[in-house]
């Protein structure tokens, strides 16, 4: 069941103090980078929620955050609605469609659950492709940011508007821990481990998957809503089942189930490809080499084999602590 | 995540020049990873060696940023941001795809910045899309295709069956070739899109289009697709009923030698082919080959033809965004392809097209040149061009 | 309370349950016997839904509830426990208690209320707890636990629901005698209005808790009475220890 | 539109062509994910390798050598990949697995990037089959009936293989219940082996005959997965027949959609598959109950 450990804890202060200290200092290019990290971050924590938490491994999230782009563009710019509007049909019709798909797959178990989601989210691509209503592989400009200057904010700014994501991320990890800790996320948690029981208990398993399927699609849409609004442009790409790939190899290089892995792991992946970019345009085959390295490792991940090597020491330490972690005590100890 | 972005401008290179009085700063904006990697190291190619050509005589220095813009439309409208705004570049050259040019359309022309497309070839941003910055000096979708409807009705020609990949530009060329020959005399008989780089059976569609009954199979593909239907149509042994005509990308020099004797016979329309006969082409494939080991394409030439406007465009001074954009509105020259021009109501590039048939030579596939169609401009298409700014 | 009428299943040309008609009253306490394979796990499965039957119907509570799928009937008072352990391996004791005994109370499918932490939940898991006899252990994470404390869990969160009917599939199998006889204590502490199905195959432990038994053999009822007439049957006698002994 | 008698002759064998490639990848991802609960996804990037392979010898050692030796070089990069990875993966979890072998295509298309480079290989195909047959009163390519009659015999060995051998019914057995299958004293580690290799030579010769058919891109391998994917998942995991059976439902929708409903071509497969499991969520024909 999903719980904050000090380490969490800890690991969660230093993140969102370096995303800060990345906002306030960076240049036009680092901040693009961040809002690209924070944005993978609410995909990858989407999908963490179904995949970790519930067993769904999905390879139709990139194309849920494609259908939340898609569906804000072409509201906001084609349909002419009020930016805010058109973000929360979105988000809702997202969660719809994901609602849908979980409820659909959720008879389906590993590697057919994974071949359903991806045929889902293949069929979206393929249709947004060829649509020229939503402007086919060219994709679609003109989408403008939220308005905010009636309080002030200019979100056309890159550092306002990368602030602005970091304070919807920490909305999004707050929402994602409220459906792990509700009755609905342990049931989920429950049904990953056990699903005939949870059967047998009288569940509703497939109401279950779907309903929290359904909640991940609102996250997704989510991110597909500043997606959009980031780049203010978008095409099929998006939903191309890759993006969903990348996903979860975010999420298994983190942490599969932790929830805090998966926006290490986000951070980790995204600066690697610019890093490795800048000096090479083979730098799939240093991730690939990576990913096999962490998975034959054994640990789950980047946070897993951090919490498996230091989180029960640090959570004895300062559990017996009175004082409250501070982010050097942790790194010191690290 | 600061060592990025001090990576990122450490790889900015310099070509140094002794004693240069002015720098300029270049974005070059092309695909170096994905499907369009190799599209993207051939204009590089060319563009290098046409700054080499032509560079060397100017009194300022050149520093290029180099973006990869993979294939999606938002890497490459975020790596034009950062051109932009962190690199502060003076001008902006490359793109290949037109989804690409169409995500970048507004930034560029809003922030001032010129940009010489090397490839794209989206009718629309040389027609209502338009910008008094974006000068095309590559091609555009329908340029390349309307001389060969013409040609190929005159030709005796009356049916026709079109097939190309089912996108923007598959379209745009089709509809351009269609156009012109429906206007000619000539009947469509069919048309199929298929799947975008989804397709990698053409057979089903080949067979639909010998079943039609068509004198001629005009085609647009290009790539791995290319090479896949041209080797696919002569396995069907329809060449005799149904002889394959096409847009020059199809057996474009990239591919022929992956096609071999499945091109022969092949009869396309392109605005270049290496085996042009005059004096500026035979400098231009010698100085490629030699610094290449092989024979330049379409691709490198517009690379280097890209180089070519730029220095011409330097050449009369310009040194930033707003004199440069205006320089490269204004340049001509007789390049490789021969005579070429700007034509200032569209900024697209005014060329002639030569129609090639793909023959077997005394060492591999070569191109022999049947007819070059004269230049004309590409009707304005609803392209309204404002003056620039400081005009 | 819960019945059944002719209940039939077979796999391709084996019969394993052969026309299976029961009837337990509201609080009745049967045992099962029977020998291996006489098609006892198999009648649960049908009866909890795992399984459809071929033919025939179950009834629970006077309802026909033969087409309801498992989670239907198991809302309606049906509970289970499973011969090998069916548990929520990753999670603690009382996680496990607490995961079922939502179930009942809705809380368990809602996004604004946490199970885990409702004081009625928490109340049916230390009731539980103190049931089967896993006080000392809530905390401890299944994987952690002896064999003997899973099964007392498998029967503990069959018992969180809250049933009405309870289905025992062999909870001493595996376990040593002593814990057989804890078992004893622990379903004379259950309440008495608790109707009890339990396949067993310990005969002390089925005679001293057994208001009525049933025999199977082959998919078919052979006995079906009180516990005193059982014991004396050579019926019994032959089939169960015959192939007691054979096995 | 004419479509007479043998316009559907033609897009029939058409069909048929396109399932027997799809088949001669799938049956080896099929029954290593039977034996072994193996998801290889590396199984496109062996494609690929196979292609490149073959266009890299026949080049030199002509089209035959090519063909037969792709195969080999493909089995021993299989052989490696045993060794070293696939093995100590046996026992973890399906999703480490799913994701060693996502490594592998990320790492393997690059490197066939490096040594290869960007630009599209093409292999020509031999004198002999270049032309064209006339069967069933139509003219087609002999190269494509080649690929049917070549799927058609290695479906035909493979079955007399399962059906008929000692190395089949350990197959089986080893497919229905591995542990069970180790009680009986059959060497399941060396059987997961053979197969494992057998798949890859599978995957090697479906890429050194579809070179000459297609470009040879770097992206050929995840191009393929895809449909891979699709027809075992629709035929049903572990079983030659749901092997066959996926790969001519591909074959024929992805055909005949094309032809006959050109608008739905790209959507067409992934509803029929979403349909399936919709209906069956293990598939049409699984090894197992």
């Amino acid at each position: 069941m999903f719980r904050h450990t000090p380490l969490r804890h800890a690991v969660l202060a230093i993140l969102a103090l370096a995303a800060l200290m990345q906002a306030f200092t960076a240049g036009y290019f680092g901040l693009e980078i961040l809002i690209e990290i924070l944005i993978l971050c609410m995909l990858v924590l989407a999908l963490d929620l179904v995949a970790g938490f519930g067993g769904m491994v999905s390879l139709c999230h990139g194309a849920l955050m494609g259908v939340g782009a898609y569906a804000f563009a072409a509201l906001a710019t084609l349909a002419g609605l009020d930016p805010w509007l058109a973000a929360l049909a979105a988000v809702a019709l997202t969660a719809a469609v994901a609602w849908v798909i979980g409820a659909i797959c959720a008879r389906s178990h590993g590697i057919y659950f994974i071949m359903a989601t991806l045929a889902f989210g293949q069929m979206a691509y393929s249709y947004v492709f060829e649509s020229p209503l939503f402007g086919g592989d060219d994709g679609m400009g003109g989408i403008d940011r939220f308005d905010l200057t009636a309080i002030g904010i200019d979100l056309n700014d890159s550092r306002t508007f990368a602030l602005f994501c970091l304070a919807v991320l920490g909305a999004v990890y707050l929402f994602a821990t409220a459906i792990l800790r509700s009755g609905l996320g342990r049931s989920l948690t429950g049904v990953m481990h056990n699903e005939k029981r949870m059967k047998a208990l009288g569940l509703n398993t497939w109401r279950i998957k779907a309903d929290v399927f359904g909640l991940s699609g609102i996250i997704a849409g989510i991110a597909g809503v500043l997606a959009a609004q980031h780049i203010m442009f978008i095409s099929p790409g998006l939903l191309n089942w890759t993006v969903s790939g990348e996903a979860l190899v975010v999420v298994i290089l983190g942490g599969l189930g932790t929830l805090v892995g998966p926006l290490v792991g986000a951070v980790a992946f995204v600066v690697m490809k610019h890093q490795l970019g800048e000096v090479t345009t083979y730098w799939h085959l240093v991730v690939g080499i990576v990913l096999i390295a962490v998975v034959m490792s054994r640990a789950n991940g980047i946070f897993g084999w951090a919490e498996a090597r230091w989180g029960a020491r640090l959570d004895r330490r300062l559990a017996d602590a009175t004082r409250s972690p501070t982010p050097e005590e942790v790194t010191s100890d690290a | 995540m600061k060592r990025a972005t001090m990576a990122t401008l450490a790889a900015a290179t310099t070509l140094a020049l002794p004693a240069a009085a002015d720098t300029v700063d270049i974005g070059i904006l092309l695909p170096f990873s994905g499907v369009y990697a190799s599209l993207g190291n051939e204009i590089e190619a060319g563009f290098a060696l046409g700054l080499e050509t032509y560079g060397n005589d100017l009194d300022v220095e050149i520093i290029l940023h180099r973006e990869d813009t993979e294939v999606t439309p938002a890497t490459g409208l975020a790596r034009t941001r950062k051109l932009i705004l962190q690199d502060d570049v003076d001008a902006i050259v490359g793109i290949v795809s037109s989804g690409v040019l169409g995500a970048v359309r507004d930034l560029v022309d809003g922030a001032g910045v010129p940009l010489i497309v090397a490839n794209a070839g989206n009718d629309a941003a040389t027609g209502e899309d338009c910008s008094p910055w974006i000068t095309r000096v590559s091609f555009s979708n329908g340029q390349v295709n309307r001389p060969m409807g013409r040609w190929m009705a005159e030709q005796g020609i009356e049916t026709v069956y079109t097939l190309a990949p089912d996108y923007a530009a598959g379209r745009q060329m089709i509809e351009g070739f269609a156009g012109a020959f429906t206007e000619a005399g000539g009947t469509i008989l069919g048309s199929d899109f298929t799947p975008f780089q989804q397709t990698q059976d053409f057979g089903p569609y080949i067979a639909q289009a010998q079943a039609s009954g068509a004198d001629a199979l005009f085609v647009f593909y290009a790539g791995g697709e290319a090479i896949s239907f041209v080797n696919q149509y002569a396995s069907f042994g329809a060449a005799e009923d149904l002889p394959l005509y096409g847009s020059g990308f199809l057996t474009s020099q990239l591919y022929v030698n992956a096609q071999g004797a499945s091109a022969e016979g092949v009869i396309t329309a392109l605005h270049y082919v290496p085996t042009l006969d005059n004096p500026e082409n035979a400098a231009f494939v010698a100085a490629f080959a030699a610094a290449n080991g092989r024979l330049p394409s379409e691709y490198a030439v517009q690379g280097y033809d890209a180089a070519r406007a730029l220095t011409e465009a330097l050449a009369t001074g310009a040194r930033d965004r707003e004199t440069l954009g205006a320089a490269l509105r204004q340049v001509s020259f007789t390049g490789p392809r021969g005579a070429l021009a700007i034509d200032p109501a569209t900024n697209n590039i005014v060329q002639p097209i030569y129609v090639y048939e793909t023959v077997t030579g005394p060492e591999g596939m070569t191109q022999e040149v049947l007819a070059a169609l004269p230049a004309e401009a590409d009707p304005v298409n609803g392209c309204v061009m404002p003056s620039l700014p400081t005009n | 309370m819960l019945e059944t009428r002719s209940l039939t299943k077979s796999f391709g040309a084996i019969h394993v349950t052969r026309s299976v008609s029961l009837r337990l009253e509201r609080g009745e306490r049967r045992v099962i016997l029977g020998p291996n394979g006489a098609g006892k796990t198999t009648l649960f499965n049908l009866l909890v839904g795992e399984l459809a039957p071929d033919s025939g119907t179950v009834h629970l509570a006077g309802e026909d509830v033969t087409a309801l799928p498992v989670a239907r009937r198991a809302r309606r008072g049906l509970s289970r426990s499973y011969q090998k352990n069916t548990l929520f391996d990753g999670l603690t004791v009382e996680e496990n208690l607490a995961l079922a005994a939502a179930v009942p109370t809705g809380h368990a499918t809602r996004l604004w209320s946490d199970s885990l932490s409702r004081p009625e939940i928490r109340e049916t898991v230390a009731e539980v707890a103190e049931q089967v006899r896993l006080v000392p252990y809530l905390h401890a994470k299944v994987s952690e636990v002896s064999y003997g404390v899973r099964r007392q869990l498998e029967v503990g969160v069959a018992l969180a629901t809250r049933p009405h009917v309870l289905l025992m599939d062999e909870p001493t199998s595996g376990v040593g005698p002593e814990m057989s006889k804890g078992f004893h204590d622990l379903l004379n502490d259950l309440p008495s209005d608790l109707t009890l199905l339990i396949i067993e195959h310990d005969m002390d432990l089925a005679f001293a808790v057994a208001d009525t038994i049933t025999v199977l053999n082959y998919g078919e009822v052979v006995f079906d009475g009180l516990p005193e007439a059982a014991r004396g049957s050579k019926l019994l006698k032959d089939i169960y220890l015959g192939s007691w002994e054979d096995a | 539109m004419t479509q007479d008698l043998s316009f559907w002759t033609l897009q029939t064998l058409n069909a048929l062509q396109l399932s027997m490639l799809l088949f001669l990848l799938s049956i080896g991802l099929t029954v290593i994910f039977g034996l072994m609960h193996f998801v290889n996804l590396a199984h496109g990037a062996l494609y690929a390798l196979g292609a490149y392979i073959a266009a890299t010898l026949a080049g030199t050692a002509g089209f035959w050598a090519a063909i037969l030796l792709a195969p080999l070089g493909v089995a021993l990069v299989g052989v490696v990949l045993y060794g070293g990875l696939i093995r100590r993966m046996r026992k973890s979890g399906p999703m480490a697995q799913v994701l060693v072998t996502f490594g592998l295509i990320f790492a393997l298309l690059d490197l066939t990037r490096i040594l290869w480079g960007d630009l599209a290989l093409a292999m020509s195909m031999p004198a002999v089959l270049s032309g064209q047959v006339d069967l069933l009163g139509v003219s087609y390519p002999a190269y494509r009936l080649f690929i049917i009659v070549l799927g058609a015999a290695i479906f035909a060995a493979l079955a007399l293989v399962l059906a008929r051998t000692q190395i089949g019914a350990m197959i089986r057995a080893g497919v229905d219940n591995d542990a069970m299958a180790a009680c009986l004293g059959i060497n399941v580690e060396r059987l997961f082996f053979v197969v494992f290799c057998v798949g890859c030579a599978l995957a090697g010769l479906a890429g050194a005959v579809a070179a000459p058919l297609l470009s040879v891109t770097p992206g050929m391998g995840l191009q393929i997965l895809i449909p891979t994917l699709i027809v075992i998942v629709i035929g049903g995991l572990g079983s030659l027949k749901g092997a066959i059976a996926g790969s001519l439902i591909y074959g024929f929708v992805q055909t005949f959609g094309a032809v006959l409903a050109p608008q739905l071509a790209s959507v067409l497969i992934y509803a029929l598959l979403a349909a399936v499991l919709v209906i069956k969520p293990v598939g049409l024909f699984p090894a197992k109950g």
